[in-house]
């Protein structure tokens, strides 16, 4: 495993600009880390570990322990390792607002890494801003989690990058799409309700129909049935995971055979029982592990070496990055101090840096990234190249 | 102390509030009323505040005091039109009545935040107000227990006929309760809200029936003290039972399987049983 | 003028004519008994009185003025108290509490009041017991003491005897008569008919929801209507 | 017009199967069981597991989930229920009790299958069974909702038989009338309640495995949503009666679907709770309930 990493990182010299020097500067100093940072740097990291967003939690931790194992074996902080203190808030605010505190009080911890749930992630950041100590969220798309200079965000909003869909829809020459959204789960809802409207503008087509449903619905058909009767020629189907497949597969049972455009929530494996049925699906994504820029691949193979050969989903990937941006928000301060902690993030959000999610660059606290569209060949997660389709 | 009273205060916190939202549907069980109505009390203190908070800007105590007064009206409202009712079908009726409001949230467009909800909520209520009122709650109705009133509600609860027949105005005493289960709810999600500065659909929902239930039936129904130590219990469960990581979920419904049909009075009821087994020898002529 | 009075009151329920154009009065300071066969109406009769079931028709007085209308809970602040045919105390309370739940009535109970109905009613050693540890017969005490509790003018006995033996059966008989000879009116609803005549001025006999006779205790007994329906062999039997 | 009706009359009909259960165990042996959409969820994540191991037609995947969902039902009867039920001072505690035990033995098979699938969503894709679709004119049917549609006619029809002709039904409805009679009677109220347990938690499972098939996939929450959706099927229809909960189920789907098709569906679920709380106000004894069997 060592001897692999070291290959690896020998190999992205060439790759990765900013990678290299990562290596390049824990060979050269030899492990004299910045002037004020201890031994160890300790982060909380609150996530949900069980109940019925563990998909996030779970994928996430994976990818902040591949992203901490590379920071403390290429001696990127010098002698200082990266400690992570996992708590699991399993989906409760209740539990994710009191970590926050313990973090808060308790004053080892220099940040934290935030829950996924916005609700969850909306508790925080008030506790976290108060306190002046740095959060680094993933997902958690409601508007309320970014309160302050001490919260940030490393998932782009989704409607940074759906312009994909409304390329993709165009290069098909859709002109009319029903939209089908969760008007239960805050990003969704916004995706639904703004996002589509402004991109339909904007690309050529008109809405035909908009249709809420609730946080928990299960039942699709009557919803596929209205829709595949309108025939429009697209459809977003912006649900929750364990939504995506139910909601297509009554599309296509009531015979629709348009375009069926999602979002991230459509990846992580969501699609599987959907099968057949799904293909030709797309989505825009934040990531993906197929896109073919180097430090994407540098990170899917990392972590298929580390995971059992396993592909990587957006939830590993956005948090390996919030991750690796945190080592580096610490490298600049040089300090465990939770402000110069915060400063250094700035500085390293002003630059970007590139991750597991391509070029990241932010704005204000927020993470934008370029983005891809995603899509479904009936068996597995595909990279849409555009020019090809 | 201080340090650790400073990494737990959310803890803290949540359980004063779960103490009151324990209370708020104990104090209709207490009366005989299966009334769940408490939870959809504390949605409204939840987003009253909030709502008031953002656009009024009023100051904590009375965005928390608007809460109370809309969610007493309510309350009595439903006691009318909910007098026929009584067990299981109070108790279902009440649950929906509490699960149409967080629908209703979800719609209220800009009036709740929909989906999101509210924040930024923030006021300058402290940990010391929160322990503070659920004192003076635990106190009121301590007094409650005991005496005249303890005896009447005790009387509507176990025979409503043989209250009525004393005297007992059971009609006033069980509307009484669904009032002051609105007011102690609607309480304690107003202040959950100001401390969390937050509040989403998602908070108000069945997991807090849920919650709340298993709190009064693993603590005890029949008193104050059976509500405290069910929020005790349920708060720090989590934190206790952190170590068996993954099960988490698994062991919290075995643990309430278990009270549920083992301690039927609840760790309260034990516990009495108990002290009452060892003062029995003490008890002169407990037979004619 | 009457303390309690219905006149042709009727409580149906659907079909069933439980109680149907029932006349009774009561003299103050009397012993008014009630006999009948089980389902001849005597306890909806006593339920009608308190309000407990809504009549179907007829008119209720108490001190003249008209109540069928009136809150059941505001009859026991007018001087109405009543026992139940069955055992009805509270399991979580001390006997001295039970009592005490009838005294709770007014926020500031005579005092003494308590205290005199337990130690009437003989239940000064079992005071700190619960009913789950009593006898039946010392169960039916508390619930007469309860009723005492209340202060009434008018008290309503629905079977108080029921489950107890001789001996206790005449003290309970004496002590009615006492409270009578107080001012204390009462209506005495019983299956024992010697125990009635014993202790009884007066007796009403019903049948299917219907008064078929009243007057003296000699002559309702002696009443062939009232030999037929009811008494026939259980009158002999006691006798 | 007539798509949305046949899709109405699917969903009522999962919504029949489901509710008939709790409806049949609450209305005779007292038992509401909150843990029935629990034990419905997981007759399909077991019918899931093992269809992931070998390819298994339709029948078996459902007398799978029979099984299990009867076998879980049994359990929570004995470990649970039955014990109450003996303890329980009286029966106001006794309900409430069953109704927390049902709580807490509800979030067993959830954590078990939150935590193998971590809430990802699952389904029969396995299963030797394709779903077919035809069309008929205006209209069409897949061969899954032709399932659904038999099964719960025919489940139906059965039950309703049983407990109006053969013996151990008589018994059982004499119990919903009067517990203590049937007793005097000599009906085996113990064997009676796990049998009806037993019925109880089969038809949850093949309407676990049933509403898989039919929407390709659920997830471990998903049984929450349908008890609350049961519930108001029962209440609507008169506990106990199996006309009612017929009727409950298929107004209630009615009820959801033109409120699906006629507005943008963000009140949904306020319909089913709606529905409850009118109701249990406006005529509390359901629309087909029996006095006699009305506990309150």
């Amino acid at each position: 495993m060592r001897t692999g990493n070291r290959v690896r990182c020998a190999l992205v010299v060439g790759t990765a600009a900013v990678l290299a020097t990562a290596c390049a500067t824990s060979s050269g100093t030899g492990g004299s880390g910045g002037e004020g940072l201890p031994g160890t740097v300790k982060i909380m990291s609150i996530k949900e570990m069980t109940g019925p967003v563990a998909f996030a939690g779970t994928h996430s931790t994976r990818g902040i322990d591949l992203a901490v194992e590379q920071i403390n074996q290429r001696k990127f902080l010098g002698d200082t390792k990266l400690e992570i203190d996992l708590h699991d808030s399993a989906a409760s605010v209740q539990e994710a607002a009191s970590f926050a505190t313990q973090a808060v009080s308790d004053q080892s911890y220099s940040a934290i890494l935030g829950p996924a749930a916005s609700s969850q992630a909306a508790a925080v950041s008030p506790i976290a801003d108060k306190a002046k100590i740095p959060v680094i969220y993933t997902q958690a798309g409601s508007d309320g989690v970014l309160v302050g200079d001490y919260t940030y965000r490393v998932t782009a909003p989704a409607s940074s990058y759906f312009h994909h869909a409304g390329e993709y829809l165009k290069s098909k020459g859709a002109k009319t799409a029903a939209v089908l959204y969760n008007s239960g789960n805050p990003t969704l809802a916004e995706l639904g309700q703004e996002t589509v409207p402004q991109l339909a503008k904007k690309y050529g087509f008109t809405v035909s129909s908009s249709d809420g449903v609730q946080l928990t619905a299960q039942d699709f058909t009557n919803a596929g049935a209205k829709i595949a009767r309108a025939k429009p020629d697209a459809v977003f189907v912006l649900l929750q995971g364990p939504q995506n497949p139910a909601a297509i597969t009554q599309l296509k049972q009531n015979g629709y055979s348009g375009e069926i455009v999602g979002m991230t929530s459509m990846g992580a494996g969501n699609l599987k029982p959907a099968g057949q049925q799904a293909k030709g699906t797309v989505w825009p994504s934040d990531f993906s592990p197929h896109a073919e820029v180097p430090s994407v691949q540098e990170f899917v193979k990392a972590y298929q070496a580390k995971y059992n050969g396993e592909l990587p989903n957006n939830y590993a990937a956005e948090a390996y990055d919030a991750a690796w941006f945190l080592a580096r928000g610490i490298k600049e301060a040089g300090s465990a101090d939770r402000t110069a902690i915060q400063q250094g993030l700035a500085t390293v959000a002003k630059q970007g840096f590139e991750g597991a999610e391509g070029k990241l660059r932010f704005e204000g606290n927020d993470l934008r990234v370029e983005g891809v569209l995603a899509g479904w060949d009936g068996s597995g997660e595909i990279l849409v190249s555009r020019e090809a389709s | 102390m201080i340090a650790w009273y400073e990494a737990n205060v959310v803890l803290i916190q949540s359980m004063f509030i779960s103490l009151l939202l324990a209370l708020s549907i104990q104090v209709p069980f207490r009366a005989g009323v299966f009334s769940l109505a408490g939870i959809g009390s504390y949605g409204i203190g939840a987003y009253t505040a909030a709502i008031v908070t953002l656009q009024l800007g009023w100051p904590p105590f009375a965005a928390i005091g608007a809460g109370m007064l809309l969610a007493a009206v309510i309350a009595y409202l439903l006691a009318l039109v909910l007098a026929r009712l009584s067990g299981l079908y109070l108790g279902m009726a009440t649950i929906a009545y509490s699960l149409i409001l967080s629908v209703a949230v979800i719609n209220g467009g800009e009036l709740t935040g929909g989906a999101q909800g509210l924040f930024g909520a923030v006021s300058d209520l402290q940990t010391g107000h929160v322990v503070a009122v659920a004192v003076a709650a635990v106190v009121l109705l301590a007094l409650s227990e005991r005496g005249r009133p303890g005896r009447w509600i005790d009387a509507v609860r176990e025979d409503p006929e043989l209250a009525v027949s004393v005297g007992v105005p059971v009609t006033a005493i069980r509307q009484l309760s669904f009032v002051v289960g609105g007011l102690l709810g609607a309480c304690a999600g107003a202040m959950n809200t100001l401390l969390r500065t937050t509040v989403t659909p998602e908070e108000v929902g069945f997991h807090l029936v849920v919650l709340a239930l298993t709190m009064i039936i693993v603590g005890g129904s029949r008193s104050w003290a059976g509500a405290l130590i069910g929020a005790v219990v349920f708060t720090w469960l989590p934190t206790v039972l952190a170590f068996v990581g993954e099960w988490q979920t698994l062991v919290y419904g075995v643990v309430v399987a278990v009270a549920a049909i083992f301690v039927p009075t609840g760790i309260l009821g034990l516990a009495q049983d108990f002290v009452r087994r060892l003062r029995r020898p003490a008890l002169p002529g407990g037979r004619p | 003028m009457t303390v309690i009075e219905a006149r042709d009151v009727a409580v149906h329920y659907g079909g069933i004519k439980a109680v149907d154009g029932v006349d009774l009065a009561l003299e103050p300071g009397r012993i008014c008994g009630l006999l009948g066969p089980n389902g001849s109406g005597k306890s909806t009769l006593l339920a009608a009185l308190t309000r407990l079931v809504p009549l179907t028709r007829g008119t209720l007085l108490l001190d003249g003025a008209e109540y069928q209308n009136a809150a059941p809970a505001s009859l026991a602040r007018r001087g109405v108290a009543r026992t139940f045919q069955t055992v009805r105390l509270l399991p979580d309370l001390t006997v001295a509490e039970n009592v005490r739940l009838g005294a709770d009535l007014r926020r500031r109970a005579p005092a003494g009041v308590v205290d005199d109905a337990i130690e009437r009613t003989g239940l000064g050693d079992v005071v700190r017991a619960r009913p789950g540890e009593l006898s039946y017969g010392m169960s039916r005490r508390v619930e007469i003491a309860r009723a005492l509790a209340t202060s009434p003018r008018l008290l309503l006995l629905d079977e108080p005897t029921a489950g107890m033996n001789q001996a206790e059966r005449q003290e309970i008989s004496e002590l009615l008569r006492r409270l009578r000879d107080e001012g204390l009116t009462q209506l005495l609803v019983e299956h024992d008919v010697q125990l009635m005549i014993d202790t009884c001025d007066d007796l009403v006999a019903m049948n299917f929801g219907a008064v078929v006779a009243h007057g003296s205790p000699a002559e309702v007994v002696t009443d062939p209507d009232v030999q037929r329906a009811y008494l026939g062999k259980k009158w002999r039997a006691h006798a | 017009m007539a798509q949305n009706l046949l899709n109405a009359l699917t969903l009522g009909s999962l919504y029949l199967l489901f509710a008939l259960g709790m409806s049949l165990a609450w209305g005779t042996i007292g038992i509401l069981n909150f843990a029935h959409g629990s034990i419905f969820m997981f007759a399909a994540f077991t019918g899931h597991l093992l269809v992931g191991q070998v390819a298994l037609p339709l029948p078996l995947v459902l007398l799978i989930g029979t099984a299990v969902g009867a076998a879980l039902s049994v359990l929570a009867q004995v470990l649970a229920f039955e014990p109450i039920q003996r303890r329980a001072r009286d029966h106001r505690r006794a309900e409430l009790q069953i109704l927390v035990g049902g709580i807490g033995i509800a979030t067993i098979p959830l954590a078990i299958a939150q935590h193998a699938t971590k809430s990802v969503p699952f389904g029969f894709t396995g299963s030797t069974f394709q779903v077919e679709v035809y069309r008929l004119g205006p209209v069409q049917l897949t061969n899954v909702q032709l399932v659904i549609l038999g099964a719960a006619a025919v489940l139906t029809g059965v039950l309703a038989w049983w407990l109006r002709s053969a013996r151990t039904g008589l018994a059982l409805r004499s119990i919903g009338v009067d517990a203590e009679v049937a007793t005097m009677m000599g009906v085996n109220r113990r064997g009676l309640a796990v049998a009806t347990m037993a019925v109880a938690g089969a038809l949850a499972g093949i309407a676990g495995v049933l509403l898989t098939y039919y929407l390709g996939s659920i997830a471990a929450e998903s049984g929450d949503g349908f008890l609350i959706k049961a519930f108001a099927a029962i209440v609507l229809g008169g506990i106990g009666s199996i006309g009612g909960a017929v009727a409950g189920a298929m107004i209630l789907a009615l009820a959801e679907t033109v409120v699906l098709t006629q507005t943008s569906g963000m009140w949904v679920d306020a319909v089913s709770f709606g529905l409850i709380f009118a109701v249990l106000v406006l005529r509390p004894r359901g629309l087909f309930g029996r006095k006699e069997v009305r506990r309150t």
